[in-house]
């Protein structure tokens, strides 16, 4: 099995009110160098495949459902293709 | 760890192992005794967890016997997942506390949340449908940074395994004082219903049947579970404790549908959920209430994680998992009615005649021990008991009135308090709604949901002023109980049972001990007076933060029925010109008061007394005239007494207020708060009649349409005047004020 | 008028919205069951509120796995009035059958209570018994109710009197023009954060729901009467 | 200002629901390829501060903030660090 992150992350131009939440709090705890704060999913998956199908594959999982276009972006990056 | 590196018996027994699963070397003699020969781990580990506190009640028992637990409605009393009453028309409501107070000190969202859960699988192992949630919860002052995160985040996940599963929370209390800092209590409520010929029992009988098991897999979460949340926590030392059992709401909303048709099907023998201790409970428990016994091949058990040994798999306390007893050959449509709501069930093992629980794995009997010697023939403590120095102290005190200058000022200090502050904060947090069949939701003195297909409503509350049990806790207890069934006739509701959850510190202090038994007679007293039997609860000790125990918190949760929807009662003024009455008069009595806290910074003195006789007549009365429709809104006095109690009419009542005159010292009869009052408005028509029914009330002032308080005092001299709004903003602010304060 | 309500598993509140509809407002309810789905016999598809999949990942993004999905995007084909509320209202917008997304609530808490709603549009066939401009007040319950469209699509979705409802209070939880309630541009489906069913009794949240089910029965109602 | 991406992890021994959820419905989908989910959060931090600083300072904030050490663990990695 191969392990593959997907980095969830709000797009830009959607506010975040969690990451905005994140940084009040960060800053009230005395973390004043902190600017910007978003926060996105990680989500782990393992599966099976070679390089190139677990590429496409996952493509189309976030495309489908991991990930919502009209307010995500995404990105994933594969471990170490496991031998079959 | 593998089997094979477990101690031997001899190195269990030498090494004294068992104390680190909280077993004392007279109990693990008494288990040696018991079966003959030494106990291996597995079943060292089984000992430990149904001879802990939280699944034998070992010291509470004798205690609990005291309760009353039968009345002409009780179907299911004290012993069941949750204990059962006939609300008519073949049908009955099934309820129970639990706390979940160790969890919620160390993660509290996950701790609150799985507290949630675990009730209300209780409920629906009994066959019922979960109506409705209850919660009670205690917390520091909220001064400290650790306690306001520890009140967010238990909030949060009441409300979120609630909300995600679909069940709406209706009513419940928060309290705030720094006796439970760092020490939070949650304890979690479920009123379910159902129809009398499906109350499901938790029994493994007849030989040969089959043990099925359902829900999530096993995992290594929760190991334990029993034996830590009958000990003190030490909040540091977080990254010791075992792997908390985090829950999955959707997970339990799939197998209560399950349940629920399961309960249909005359396949069924028997049905418990996995709670404290797990599989080894659930086993043990079933075979002994059915005087049966249980082999289960471990090897079958839904495993999460790879590698579990015995131990683990019957010690974790993994989240959403029922163990069912089907009758022989009807396995499959069993296993196949779970599968079709996406529930994993396996059948694990076979009801024996020897009244043994029997384990195997891997091809070996790992554990072989009588069921009854695990369910009921835990130790049984009498503990030491000692009335404490202060008590003695504390009744040799005059009551006296605390000194308050400015009136107005401390009335609207005591409205920001955060006990008697507005919960909006908690409770909009909650689906209240669910279900559609919410008639009053949290915010009037007890929420009320309708029984659809009939004319009657149930209501139902959560109640206990643990400082007055401190001071003095027979007399406390009874106020607790007192107190639940005050808010439950302020609704119109007729109380008919209740359940209770007695979170104390440690029983082997000899004066927390004390604590338990004279609040354990004032409860049973008044709860034998007030006609509301205890049909089941739950017992929490160890309740304590570097040695020192919280207050002495026995909560009363109870259920009332209300026998005509359209006689629900609730706080808030209804009309201007109608007539405000007070029933009961202030008498000097401040020991323990929200006042005597906020303005001396701490408690002290005899509590206000409690004449049951005269609490009865009340109740009686004041129920009558609601029933007869003759009263339009309804309160009791509480803490802050009748000034607060006043303004809370106000603050749901669009644009209307109050002017009142009311007789005697000006603190005494603004902040007392003296027992066995409530605040009634009656329209002047009504007045007569109203006044015949109840004779304990006095008019005292008229409902206005300005959204005024004007509280007048002897010789007409104005006592307190400010507009709604001001005292309003008070009071519906503070929380959300101190959580946002820094620090 | 027959309602299919399409109950995904989570969906809690199915049994209210039945409720609602077959008891109270009196047309013909059942549930229908998320991998069974077939819609074609229905006048009308209701998506109820609850957790569908226990709003795990995003709230309604699970329940795209469910068959019921196609056939409910072949059911809104048909023209026919399809409606959802909360958690159904979340499932549609995932589905893309409806603009936009949802994000929490700004202040991260679930809330729960009452809103007070504007009737944008009371044209629409689902709120014609309405009066335009008309205040109404509608319980709701939610984690996930800030409503997220783009500038351009928000612009877009008023020129074509497609925001049905809007917050007329504070409870908006931070979305996009305090909308509460969107139509896709048929015209026959609607999405609304706010619970009608939860207000069609006096004695659990009051009235003001009600019309909102007159209105899907009028305009069928209209349309079967002079199809016959 | 510098980019720091935290990644929180569910401990391994804690139940996740919501992966367990996602795998079903990519099972369902078609994806039978896909073995454990497991759902995350990725914390996007924008901050200033040396290279040294940023490090001691983030792992700071994920100690008293940002991560609940109880149910889940944490690492992170710090992006070019800018000048001041
Ligand atoms: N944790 C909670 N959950 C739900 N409702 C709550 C909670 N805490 C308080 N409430 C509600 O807020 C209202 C006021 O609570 P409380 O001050 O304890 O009332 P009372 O003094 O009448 O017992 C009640 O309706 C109660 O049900
Ligand atoms: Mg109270």
């Amino acid at each position: 099995m191969t392990k593959v992150n997907v980095y969830v992350t709000l797009r830009e131009s959607v506010v975040d009110p969690q990451g905005i939440a994140a940084k009040d709090a960060l800053h009230k705890l005395g973390f004043d160098e902190v600017g910007n704060v978003r926060i996105g999913r990680l989500i782990e998956l393992e599966l099976s495949g070679t390089q190139a199908e677990i590429e496409e594959r996952v493509k189309k999982m976030c495309e489908v459902l991991l990930v919502n276009k009209v307010i995500e972006d995404y990105s994933f990056e594969i471990g170490e293709v496991a031998g079959k | 760890m593998s089997a094979m590196h477990e101690p031997t018996t001899q190195q269990i027994k030498d090494e004294k192992l068992y104390r680190q699963m909280g077993m004392t070397d007279e109990e693990f003699d008494r288990a040696v005794e018991m079966i003959g020969r030494l106990p291996n781990y597995t079943e060292t580990g089984l000992f430990s967890a149904m001879w802990s506190e939280h699944c034998s009640y070992k010291s509470s028992k004798p205690i609990l016997r005291r309760f009353p637990t039968e009345g002409e409605r009780v179907l299911q009393g004290p012993g069941e997942g949750a204990g059962i009453v006939d609300i008519g028309d073949n049908q009955a409501a099934v309820f129970k506390m639990e706390s979940h107070n160790s969890p919620s000190a160390i993660e509290p969202f996950i701790g609150a949340a799985t507290g949630a859960g675990g009730i209300i699988r209780d409920v629906f192992s009994m066959g019922a449908r979960p109506v409705a949630l209850v919660n009670s919860m205690r917390f520091g002052d909220l001064s400290d940074a650790r306690d306001r995160y520890l009140f967010e985040q238990a909030v949060a996940g009441i409300a979120s395994y609630g909300n995600t599963i679909g069940i709406p929370t209706i009513a419940g209390e928060v309290q705030f004082d720094n006796c439970y800092s760092k020490r939070p209590l949650v304890n979690a409520m479920t009123v379910g219903l159902l129809n009398h010929e499906d109350i499901q029992k938790g029994l493994a009988s007849g030989v040969g049947n089959t043990v099925i098991y359902a829900g999530a897999k096993t995992g290594r979460d929760g190991i334990h579970g029993a034996t830590m949340s009958s000990t003190e926590v030490a909040v540091d030392k977080e990254a010791e404790l075992p792997v908390m059992q985090a829950g999955d709401p959707f997970l339990e909303k799939l197998l209560m549908e399950a349940c629920l048709e399961l309960v249909k099907s005359d396949a069924l023998i028997g049905i418990q959920d996995m709670g404290a201790a797990g599989l080894t409970s659930s086993a043990a428990e079933m075979a002994s209430k059915a005087g049966f016994g249980v082999e289960m091949n471990l090897d079958l058990i839904p495993q999460r994680e790879e590698g579990m040994t015995p131990y683990e798999m019957m010690l974790s306390e993994s989240q959403e998992r029922m163990l069912i007893v089907v009758k022989k050959g009807r396995e499959q449509e069993i296993i196949d009615l779970f599968a079709k709501h996406n529930i994993e069930a396996v059948s694990v093992g076979v009801v024996t005649e020897d009244k043994m629980l029997r384990l195997k794995h891997k091809g070996e009997t790992v554990a072989e021990i009588l069921a009854d010697t695990l369910a009921e023939d835990a130790p049984v403590y009498y503990k030491e008991s000692k009335e404490p120095a202060y008590f003695s102290e504390f009744q040799a005190m005059e009551n006296t009135e605390p000194v308050v200058t400015h009136l107005k000022e401390t009335l609207t200090a005591l409205l920001q308090r955060p006990t008697i502050a507005s919960k909006e904060w908690v409770y909009n947090q909650f689906d209240t709604q669910a279900r559609a069949n919410t008639v009053v939701a949290p915010g009037s003195s007890a929420g009320v949901i309708r029984v659809r297909g009939t004319n009657k409503g149930l209501a139902m509350t959560a109640d206990c002023n643990s400082r007055f049990i401190y001071l003095d806790p027979e007399t406390g207890g009874k106020i607790a109980v007192a107190e639940a069934t005050r808010n439950l006739i302020c609704s119109g509701a007729e109380p008919i049972a209740a359940t209770d959850c007695l979170n104390f510190g440690s029983p082997d202090k000899p004066e927390v001990f004390w604590q338990v038994e004279k609040s354990a007679d004032g409860i049973s007293e008044a709860c034998r007076k007030l006609n509301a039997p205890i049909i089941g609860g739950n017992v929490s000790m160890s309740n304590e933060v570097n040695g020192v125990p919280v207050y002495p918190t026995p909560t009363m949760g109870m259920v009332g029925i209300v026998h005509d929807l359209s006689q629900v009662t609730t706080t808030a003024f209804k009309q201007a010109g109608d007539a405000i009455y007070v029933i009961g008069e202030a008498k000097t009595e401040f020991g323990g008061s929200e006042l005597q806290q906020m303005v001396e910074g701490k408690i002290f003195g005899k509590v206000p007394a409690i004449d049951l006789d005269v609490e009865v007549a009340r109740q009686k009365d004041l129920l009558k005239a609601i029933q007869s429709k003759l009263v339009q809104s309804a309160t009791d006095l509480s803490e802050g007494g009748f000034a607060v109690a006043l303004c809370e009419k106000a603050f749901d009542a669009q644009g209307l207020g109050a002017e009142v005159s009311i007789p005697g010292s000006s603190v005494t009869a603004l902040f007392s708060e003296t027992q066995s009052r409530f605040l009634v408005t009656v329209k002047d028509e009504h007045a007569e009649a109203f006044e015949k029914l109840v004779p304990d009330a006095n008019r005292i002032g008229t409902v206005t349409a300005t959204a005024e308080i004007v509280i007048k005092g002897e010789e007409n001299t104005v006592l307190v005047e400010g507009t709604v709004e001001e005292f309003r903003s008070a009071w519906k602010g503070a929380i959300a004020c101190l959580l946002n304060s820094e620090a | 008028m027959r309602f299919a309500i399409l109950s995904f598993p989570g969906s809690s509140c199915d049994e209210d919205m039945v409720h609602a509809v077959l008891n109270i407002v009196g047309e013909g309810a059942e549930v229908v069951n998320h991998n069974q789905a077939d819609l074609k016999s229905f006048d009308a598809v209701i998506l109820p509120t609850g957790a569908s999949f226990g709003d795990y990942l995003r709230p309604g993004a699970l329940a795209q796995s469910s068959p019921a999905i196609n056939s409910l995007k072949e059911f809104v084909k048909t023209g026919k009035p399809v409606l959802g509320v909360g958690n159904g209202f979340q499932i549609l917008v995932e589905a893309g059958i409806l603009p936009g997304a949802f994000l929490i609530n700004k202040d991260l808490k679930f809330r729960s209570g009452n809103s007070t709603l504007n009737v944008e549009n009371a044209s629409t066939r689902f709120t014609a018994v309405y009066e335009e401009g008309q205040q109404i007040t509608l319980p709701f319950a939610h984690h996930y109710g800030n409503y997220y469209v783009d500038k351009e699509t928000a612009k877009q979705l008023k020129a074509d009197g497609r925001i049905v409802f809007t917050y007329a209070d504070d409870s908006h939880d931070g979305s996009v023009d305090g909308i509460a309630g969107v139509l896709n541009v048929q015209g026959n489906v609607l999405g609304m954060m706010p619970l009608p069913e939860r207000a069609v009794e006096a004695i659990i949240g009051g009235t003001d729901g009600l019309p909102l089910f007159q209105s899907i029965i009028k305009n069928w109602s209209e349309n079967n009467v002079s199809h016959a």
